[in-house]
């Protein structure tokens, strides 16, 4: 998602709405055939610049000639009582709307900018590990967060367990890996990537767990430099040494 | 400590202090009572909070009890920000974009409502804007609308009024009239200058860069 | 703000009151300096948190600046702890790990489902979360299903749609409405594939062997 090129108009009505701000058109009476000419040439060059996001202003660029070839016809529509329909009635109805949220909009970010002035207690989790209370990371949980927990669990379970490698998939347990990690950590370790450079998904995805097990148990360290994308597994000071007795054989 | 006026207002402070989401004066109240044993009320829980402010204001102290999203927030005051935010360098947490603004006003003023609904007003699909708010936690889900197929409604949270300083939804401002607005001269100089320079880069004087922030003041 | 010895006593109470870990006074004069261009030091910090916290006393402030191993830190004064304690007691109950939030996804989706079935979509073992649950009566056990050793059935409870805003389980977001929400490039076949498979009428337990049954980001 990379809508960064077009942010001058946030939309095609954002983009209508400037024009006719700029040429200080009275938004009931808006000169359609102009308006929809110079609105054409605008979405040429957008398109230039990102052909996807180009494709909402199609859309409006689209109705706006339709507008314009219905205001040509010689006899306009009828509403119910027999009054001639104006063809821009509709656009200029969701013009106007758009504009209320716009504004309103500007008006959120002041209070947004306003509000960002004042800075509330950075260490107040503090007072909760002080006082012993509960330190577990935790999340207050709305229907969005159950939604992402369970996306993230499909991701896991959908890249670490492919029905179809199910053989393959058996020959990584996470306490072999833990035996292996152990072992590259005792020749120094390194970068996670590195360790697991060309191996199957399925052997880095253990790999990467038995990694944080480790970790959890404090017999490896994982150390975060610039790359975000990677992390150091190191040995723990003074010399690896397998911290619960079930690693024992591992070692 | 013996249990005077001063330690319902000390207590009142720590609890607030203690926090790190808005406590409502109905919480502070009830763990007051279930420590104490003492019978007091929201009321009684505001009028300490008057109390406090007074003391901060006059002690010349660097914050504030406020009220929002419905509950009590220590903050600083508004003159130390420029000392907090070379502190924590990062602002990136303290912007919103465009996009998100639009989308986060059709939903606070709309709300409870649908994802078409939010594309129809803007005109443009809305689904990464929503993402953003959702994940941000200012936008919720709702529930599900009565129309066909009966679809997800959203709107905003706690933490919406909290970060924009709103006691409840109530707060929201009043957009101004339609005809005020369109006549505003100070729209948008600023997509002005870029369309210009986007159609016919040659012809236009190269205004200064600028920010989000001249839509931010409109 | 002019700046006076005010403001400095304003800024260090600022800082120490918003920062996210306990400041060094270092810090604290460095970001003074950054902002104001005047030459303060550590001892200068040393002696406004000094000031700070005979005000802190005199007005019978609930908080004091401490100077811990790592710096600078806001707390409670001790006296007050129990009103402290009591309020996070409450809160903890309104608070779910990310661990706990799977589960409970998985559950909510597929119910009622076994254990091992739960432990297959997940990818690690859930004993601890779903013991959570059951615990705080998110979850309850529905039976008993039909395979081998006729393991136990696990389903949501009233407490669950109650605490997530729901009317019934048909308010759950849909396999497609979850791929809008989370509106991710990367929720590829393999995780509809999953998801389709989650929301169809549960039949045999098909979970495969797992070996390690360690609840890796409990």
């Amino acid at each position: 998602m990379h809508r960064v090129q077009l942010e001058p108009f946030e939309g095609p009505l954002d983009l209508l709405l400037f024009f006719i701000r700029r040429d200080e058109i009275d938004v009931h009476d808006i000169p359609i055939a102009r308006i929809a000419d110079e609105y054409l040439e605008a979405v040429r060059v957008l398109e230039h610049v990102d052909l996807d996001a180009a494709a909402d202003f199609i859309y409006t660029a689209a109705l706006l000639i339709q507008i314009k070839a219905r205001m040509l016809m010689p006899r306009p529509d009828l509403d119910d009582e027999g009054e001639p329909i104006d063809p821009r009635a509709e656009l200029v109805e969701r013009l106007l709307e758009y504009v209320r949220f716009k504004e309103a909009s500007g008006v959120l970010a002041g209070r947004f900018e306003a509000r960002q002035r004042l800075w509330t207690r950075g260490d107040a989790s503090a007072e909760r590990q002080r006082l012993g209370a509960s330190t577990e990371v935790t999340y207050r949980a709305t229907i969005f967060d159950l939604v992402s927990a369970l996306g993230g669990a499909l991701e896991r379970a959908a890249t670490a367990a492919p029905a179809q490698h199910a053989v393959e998939r058996e020959s990584f347990a996470i306490d072999v890996q833990r035996a292996w990690v152990l072992e590259r950590v005792r020749e120094g370790g390194g970068a996670f990537r590195q360790l697991v450079a060309r191996r199957s998904k399925a052997f880095v995805i253990v790999t990467f767990l038995a990694v944080l097990d480790l970790a959890q148990r404090q017999a490896v360290r994982v150390v975060f430099g610039v790359d975000p994308m990677d992390f150091a597994v190191e040995p723990t000071e003074p010399v690896a040494q397998p911290a619960g007795p079930s690693l024992s054989a591992a070692a | 400590m013996s249990l005077t006026a001063d330690t319902f207002d000390q207590a009142v402070e720590a609890l607030v202090f203690a926090s790190d989401v808005a406590l409502r004066a109905e919480d502070v109240a009830r763990v007051y009572g279930e420590v104490t044993g003492a019978e007091v009320t929201s009321q009684d829980v505001a009028e300490a909070v008057g109390r406090i402010n007074a003391a901060y204001r006059d002690g010349g102290r660097a914050f504030r009890i406020e009220q929002w999203a419905g509950g009590l927030r220590l903050a600083t005051v508004e003159g130390l920000a420029p000392f907090v935010r070379a502190l924590f360098e990062k602002e990136d947490e303290r912007r919103l974009s465009r996009s998100l603004l639009e989308t986060l006003a059709v939903i606070a003023y709309k709300q409870p409502v649908t994802k078409p609904e939010v594309d129809h007003v803007r005109g443009v699909g809305s689904d990464y804007a929503l993402r953003q708010l959702l994940e941000r936690d200012f936008v919720t889900i709702a529930g599900r609308g009565e129309g066909v197929g009966r679809p997800l409604l959203y709107a905003t949270t706690d933490r919406f009024l909290d970060q924009f300083g709103l006691d409840d939804l109530g707060g929201l401002p009043s957009p101004r009239e339609i005809e005020e607005i369109l006549a505003d001269p100070a729209f948008n100089k600023e997509r002005a200058r870029l369309l210009s320079e986007m159609t016919a880069p040659s012809t236009e004087a190269t205004a200064p860069p600028t920010t989000d922030s001249a839509d931010v003041d409109a």
